[in-house]
């Protein structure tokens, strides 16, 4: 549509301004700033240079912070994806009280992070809590979740687990139901079992809702911080210190906001770069290119 | 390749509808072995639900379908050993064009080097040898739907090809040369063919036999030539063929019929006796009507109307006694000078039909 | 108010959509403009209606240089191939839509919608939504909407080409009357049929390639094809053109004696030709050049057989069905007082002799 | 060739799974009838049998002695929630059908990547943006108030905005816009006139994702607002402290996920009518 060239930023423009604007400004005080010297005794915009970034890669609390998030999104999302997709699968046709089980399963995406996470910590209480209530009535110890550092993980893991599936059945589910009839048809009549309708049919059909749904959540889960706070504090320790959580400590709970800064950039730049080459991976691989 | 019988069938989509409703009204048919079939007719006329009750997606509310003579009126899809091509090209996206070939004969287990003969064989039919290696999803959509051909012909004892508007999505400029391969390749491997379409093009063009549907029954069966010259019902006569086939109200007393006040005699006698009081038409082909100088039997005086240029042919709008008739010409006769002009209605072309249906030579 | 194009350019990632595209249209004249798929005939259309930017060339209409008027004050309507409505209005407001924007009474608004579905036979369908309706019924409340707008420009992009044919013929009847009386509308209106453009149109422009190569009434188009590519585009099927030789008052090709020539090629002197024949000329004979059939296919009420003849192919156009098979040998007669000869680049050098003359009134 | 075991299998997976997401909600219920003596005496699940039911921590929700207000903080999130999704929605789709329908290019700039620029936003860790938030905040006088959070949440939903409208708009034939143009429309009647119309089931899904991120924002409303204007996140986190109330916490929660509970029936709706997945695609 050529000659409508003075109308299209009329469209365009406020929304982009918007964001533009509301992104900037903090994105070039947090440049500015990571280069200060700026904390709580010292609140100011002076220039100390590259001392902060120097910093940031000699923190082995940050470092640890970012290997485990790593492990915690990847892993999470992983079992996301599989028992989200599976769950999709059971209710997608025949299922008795389908529609039921599809509410259901989409609940958790719709509750608030931390104020669910408020109720998994009672949850997860030691002595008080219904998780350990039922270890020990299937004979086992209880287990103090939230005060070890490798039960605080796996805690951490299941309320991640419990909240997000959801988001992934979700877009798999959509994705299943807009799925044309004729390929299982096809499959049907070339004499393919279930299986190999599976690995043929459905799973290349659904590559790109996968890889969609998956990139999504993955961005979503580098972001984990809100949970943590409520479910651990980051604890015992910094054991479940997750880079969002350990950027909140410093920056604001501590307010060195000139090393926060430096953090910031640092952990958004590490973000952007591991995310879109992870993308790039999984397009590769589904092979979503060049698809007709 | 299997004989198709479909005995005393009829389907309702909602249970307990009076026959009248019926989106397939009962009906006997046979497919026989290695022909090609079309089935034709408007969107609702009930050729998809027969087509899916011979590939055992729907099951009919009544009658049996018999596949060589074994009831498989039970049996789901997958166990009737058909092959479809559907409306839109269905290819395994993940696959090469020779997997794609091969995957029915992989789901039964056979070994590689049978495959592998088989697939070449029919890849050299279809055209798409030189491309095996290829991802099938970068295919155009015409040799999309040859792969979903090909995935039928590797088997060897396919009982039938149901194609269904396997047309619909391909360019304009492609569908004569995708109908002409489907048609070349059937002509080489012999299926047993069912084809839907709502194109009389297409099914004439296709098939050896046709069957024309009409409101969930079966109108006529036969092959293009048959329908086109002796159409059974006025429907048939006014869907085969273009233009329509012309009909024209006549009187009947005791003798030959008359239009107009001056006799006109058909085909073949019609005993007054075998008419009732209904309306009796007779029908003869735009192409067999003729523009004459001369007076003579069978010839009106009609009014020319109207000319229609369609190049090579021109179509002449023709009023006689009243009722429209048209004529198609060669181009190099010309048009007729003036309005007055006389009609030459050849007597072997003229059929009679009373209430709409082909009166039968008895 | 004429509108005019002069050497309309365009290209988009290397290919030519329009080369030097001039011409004239004139009020209350219907231009069909036919060319094959890809000629560039919508891209010509859009370029007209605004939609599509040009290289360089001008557009002007009544000293109004048109390039620079938006889409929404060129006056002008269109309906698309595809069956375009806005899915959230019913037909009665589809059609209101337009004129709603003009700015018309509440009254002028129901007369003149009434009025324009009325013309497409939709008088009793303005409350349904356009999903309620068939593919025809669609495309006529697209028609309807343009008809009613009595825009200054009128622009149709095969309108037809998604139908089935029966429709299609149908419409194609009705067109003849719709468009017969538009006042001091600019019709334009593309195809790739040439039965209808030659029916429908006061003035032809053959398309090809992005160019126009020729403009005249459709007699002169089809009588008088500029070029071997004109005629091969106007005929339906195709002209035969084959390459020979002129030599001591015979005609050979590739190897086999054509025909003797006729009177209308006597004074052409001996050397290399390209010959056009239409399929309407030739013939199955018991006599003639020997030849294989190597398809066969029937488009309304005429067989198309294709035969090839040593390595040239022809096509023979027999009236009525006729059951031909795949593989037959035949024999082909072809007329040679209907040939038309081009030189070797394909230019027009003699018609057949009588053609213009029997042509009387109309 | 599926067993006879496989129906079996298939429900009792799906009662399974069913069981963990329910699991918390009836402990939360259970528990928010619960007092001080029945949380402490261990963990109990059900009412009558195992503990006597009080309405304890529903009276302390709805202003009783002692209590919490979640009323007002409950306004306050459905204020912000419903503003800064409408004005995400409109600047959202406006932009998102501009790069639907326009091809747009600047240096290296296409389409494509303008719209990577708009989602990419996701990616920002909300810390990056709360500490300059608070100083721009604080220096335009918003810190603290219901503007000032729309504006921060508009930044956190635009981008699902234009993520969803522009995968819609692309499914909208553009011959519906050109007719529109040709029937007289200029480009923005052509928009309100004849895209939008056509674009409800877009809007819903977006909305619905707008509603569920905007609600759910804890973050920003928690550093950005404190006394005068308090989210229900904010409200319920803060009962969340070192004695915890149980009960209170507990129906606190409820009522501030039950609104979210019940789109959930809504999405499983359009879900049915096929209506989200044009938005996943």
């Amino acid at each position: 549509m050529d000659g409508l060239r003075r109308h299209k930023s009329t469209f365009l423009l406020p929304g982009l301004l918007t964001l533009f604007l509301i992104i900037i400004f903090p994105l070039l005080f947090t440049i500015r700033v990571s280069f200060s010297g700026w904390n709580v005794s010292n609140p100011q915009m002076d220039f100390i240079g590259g001392a902060n970034y120097t910093a940031v890669l000699h923190d082995s609390r940050f470092w640890a912070s970012i290997t485990r998030l790593v492990l915690l999104a990847g892993g999470t999302v992983l079992i996301q994806y599989v028992i989200g997709f599976g769950m999709a699968l059971l209710v997608w046709r025949e299922a008795r009280g389908r529609r039921f089980w599809r509410v259901l399963f989409l609940v958790p995406m719709m509750t608030t992070p931390v104020v669910m996470a408020a109720i998994w910590q009672t949850i997860f209480h030691e002595s008080l809590g219904p998780v350990n209530d039922l270890l020990e009535m299937l004979g086992l110890t209880g287990i103090p979740w939230l005060t070890e550092s490798g039960p605080a993980l796996a805690a951490l893991m299941t309320v991640e687990i419990w909240q997000w599936t959801p988001f992934m059945f979700l877009l798999l589910l959509a994705g299943l139901l807009s799925l044309p009839k004729e390929p299982f048809m096809a499959a049907a009549i070339d004499g393919a079992g279930t299986w190999r309708t599976f690995r043929k049919v459905t799973f290349p059909l659904m590559a790109p809702v996968s890889v969609a749904a998956v990139v999504i959540r993955l961005i979503e889960a580098s972001k984990l911080s809100d949970s943590v706070y409520v479910l651990t504090s980051g604890g015992p320790g910094s054991s479940t210190e997750t880079p969002g959580y350990y950027l909140y400590i410093q920056g604001l709970r501590d307010q060195q906001t000139g090393y926060g800064g430096a953090m910031s950039l640092t952990y958004l730049v590490l973000m952007i770069v591991t995310l879109t080459v992870v993308a790039a991976l999984l397009t590769r691989a589904f092979k979503l290119k060049g698809d007709s | 390749m299997a004989q198709l019988d479909i005995v005393d069938v009829g389907h309702a989509y909602a249970p307990g509808a009076e026959e009248e409703r019926w989106a397939l009204k009962p009906l006997n048919l046979t497919f026989e072995s290695g022909k090609t079939y079309a089935l034709v007719g408007p969107s609702g006329c009930g050729k998809t639900t027969l087509l899916n009750i011979l590939s055992g997606l729907v099951r009919p509310s009544r009658g049996r379908v018999r596949f060589d003579g074994v009831d498989v009126t039970a049996l789901p899809t997958k166990a009737r050993n058909i092959a479809q091509v559907f409306q839109f090209p269905v290819i395994y996206k993940s696959m090469t064009v020779y997997d794609n070939l091969a995957f029915p004969l992989q789901c039964r287990r056979w070994d590689k080097a049978r495959i592998d003969a088989k697939v070449q064989q029919v890849a050299e039919a279809l055209d798409l040898h030189d491309r095996l290696r290829q991802p099938a999803r970068r295919l155009t959509a015409d040799d999309k739907q040859l792969i979903s051909l090909g995935r039928g012909l590797v088997r060897d004892d396919v009982a039938a090809v149901l194609m269904d508007e396997p047309l619909t999505v391909i360019d304009p400029q492609l569908k004569h040369s995708l109908r002409r391969k489907i048609r070349e390749i059937t002509e080489q491997f012999r299926p047993t063919v069912i084809y839907v379409t709502h194109d009389q093009y297409e099914a004439m063009s296709f098939a050896q036999e046709l069957l024309v549907m009409k409101d969930g029954r079966a109108v006529q069966q036969g092959t293009p030539e048959q329908l086109f010259e002796a159409p059974s019902s006025t429907y048939v006569g006014y869907f085969i063929g273009s233009p329509a086939m012309n009909f024209l109200t006549v009187d009947h007393g005791d003798g030959p019929f008359a239009l107009g006040g001056r006799p006109l005699s058909a085909a073949w006698d019609v005993p007054a006796s075998t008419l009732k009081a209904g309306e009796v038409q007779v029908g003869v082909r735009p192409e067999h009507v003729r523009i004459v100088t001369d007076p003579g039997p069978n010839t009106f005086p009609g009014r020319l109307k109207g000319v229609s240029d369609h190049g090579a042919q021109r179509v002449l709008e023709v009023e006689i006694a009243g009722q429209p008739v048209r004529a198609k010409t060669p181009r190099d006769q010309g048009v007729p000078v003036g309005e007055e002009v006389l009609v030459h209605l050849p007597r072997a072309k003229v059929l009679p039909y009373a209430d709409g249906e082909l009166v039968l030579r008895s | 108010m004429n509108l005019n194009a002069t050497d309309l350019c365009l290209t988009v990632d290397g290919v030519d959509h329009l080369r030097n595209v001039t011409a004239t249209f004139r009020p209350g004249r219907l231009h069909t403009v036919i060319g094959r798929t890809m000629a560039g005939k919508t891209t010509l259309l859009r370029a007209l209606a605004g939609l599509q930017g040009v290289d360089s060339g001008s557009l002007t209409r009544a000293g109004e240089d048109f390039l620079r008027t938006p889409v929404w004050r060129r006056d002008t309507a269109m309906v698309y191939q595809q069956f375009i409505n806005y899915p959230h209005l019913t037909v009665f407001d589809n059609v209101a839509f337009p004129l709603k924007r003009a700015g018309l009474s509440r009254d002028e608004i129901r007369h003149r919608v009434q009025q324009s579905l009325a013309s497409v036979g939709l008088t009793d369908f303005g409350k349904r939504k356009p999903s309620q309706l068939s593919g025809g019924q669609q495309q006529r409340v697209a028609i309807a909407r343009a008809l009613a707008r009595r825009t200054g420009i009128l622009l149709l992009d095969e309108p037809l080409a998604n139908l089935d044919y029966k429709l299609r013929e149908q419409l194609r009847d009705e067109f003849k009357a719709l468009f017969s009386d538009q006042g001091d509308t600019i019709v334009i209106y593309t195809t790739t049929e040439p039965a209808e453009a030659m029916m429908l149109g006061d003035v032809v422009l053959v398309m090809h390639e992005g160019r126009i190569l020729q403009t005249g009434t459709p007699q002169e188009v089809f009588e008088r094809p500029a070029t071997t590519t004109v005629a091969s585009i106007v005929n339906d099927p195709p002209m035969n053109v084959f390459a020979g030789r002129l030599k001591g008052g015979q005609v050979t090709v590739a190897g086999f004696q054509a025909a003797h020539v006729s009177a209308h090629l006597a004074e052409l002197s001996d050397g290399a030709y390209q010959f056009g024949l239409r399929a309407t000329d030739v013939s199955l004979a018991s006599s003639g050049v020997d030849g294989e059939v190597t398809y066969v296919e029937i488009s309304g009420s005429e067989t198309f057989v294709h035969v090839v003849v040593g390595e040239t192919p022809f096509v023979v156009q027999l009236e009525g069905i006729h059951d031909v098979d795949l593989g037959d040998l035949v024999k082909l007669r072809l007329r040679p007082d209907r040939l038309f000869a081009f030189d070797e680049r394909g230019a027009l050098v003699r018609t057949p002799s009588h053609d213009l003359v029997s042509v009387e009134g109309r | 060739m599926r067993s006879r075991l496989y129906p079996v299998f298939k429900y009792t997976v799906i009662a399974l799974w069913a069981c963990f997401v329910a699991g918390p909600f009836f402990w939360a219920m259970t528990t928010s009838f619960k007092n001080a003596n029945a949380v402490q005496g261990g963990p109990t699940y059900i009412p009558w049998a195992q503990y006597e039911p009080t309405l304890t921590g529903w009276r302390n929700i709805f202003g009783g002695a002692g209590g919490v207000d979640v009323v007002g903080p409950f306004v306050n999130s459905a204020i912000v929630t419903v503003a800064a999704s409408a004005i995400s929605l409109a600047l959202g789709s406006l932009a998102a059908y501009a790069l639907s329908r326009y091809r747009f290019r600047l240096g290296f700039i296409k389409n494509s990547d303008i719209v990577f620029f708009f989602v990419s936003q996701r990616i920002m860790p909300p810390v990056v943006l709360v500490i300059p938030f608070f100083y721009l905040l604080q220096w335009g006088g918003l810190l603290d108030t219901i503007p000032g959070l729309v504006i921060v949440t508009v930044a956190l939903l635009l981008p699902i905005a234009v993520w969803v409208m522009v995968d819609f708009f692309n499914g909208i034939p553009r011959e519906i816009d050109e007719m529109a143009m040709l029937d007289g429309c200029p480009p923005f009647q052509t928009f309100v006139r004849a895209i939008l119309p056509n674009s409800l089931p877009g809007l819903t899904v977006a909305a619905m994702f707008c509603a569920v991120f905007g609600w759910n924002d804890f973050f920003f409303a928690f550093r950005l607002t404190f006394t005068e204007v308090q989210t229900l996140p904010q409200a319920v986190v803060a009962l969340n402290s070192s004695i915890p109330p149980w009960w209170t916490l507990s129906a606190a929660a409820l009522f501030g996920v039950a609104p979210l509970i019940l789109l959930a029936l809504w999405v499983e709706r359009l879900l049915s009518k096929g209506n989200l997945s044009g938005a996943v695609r």
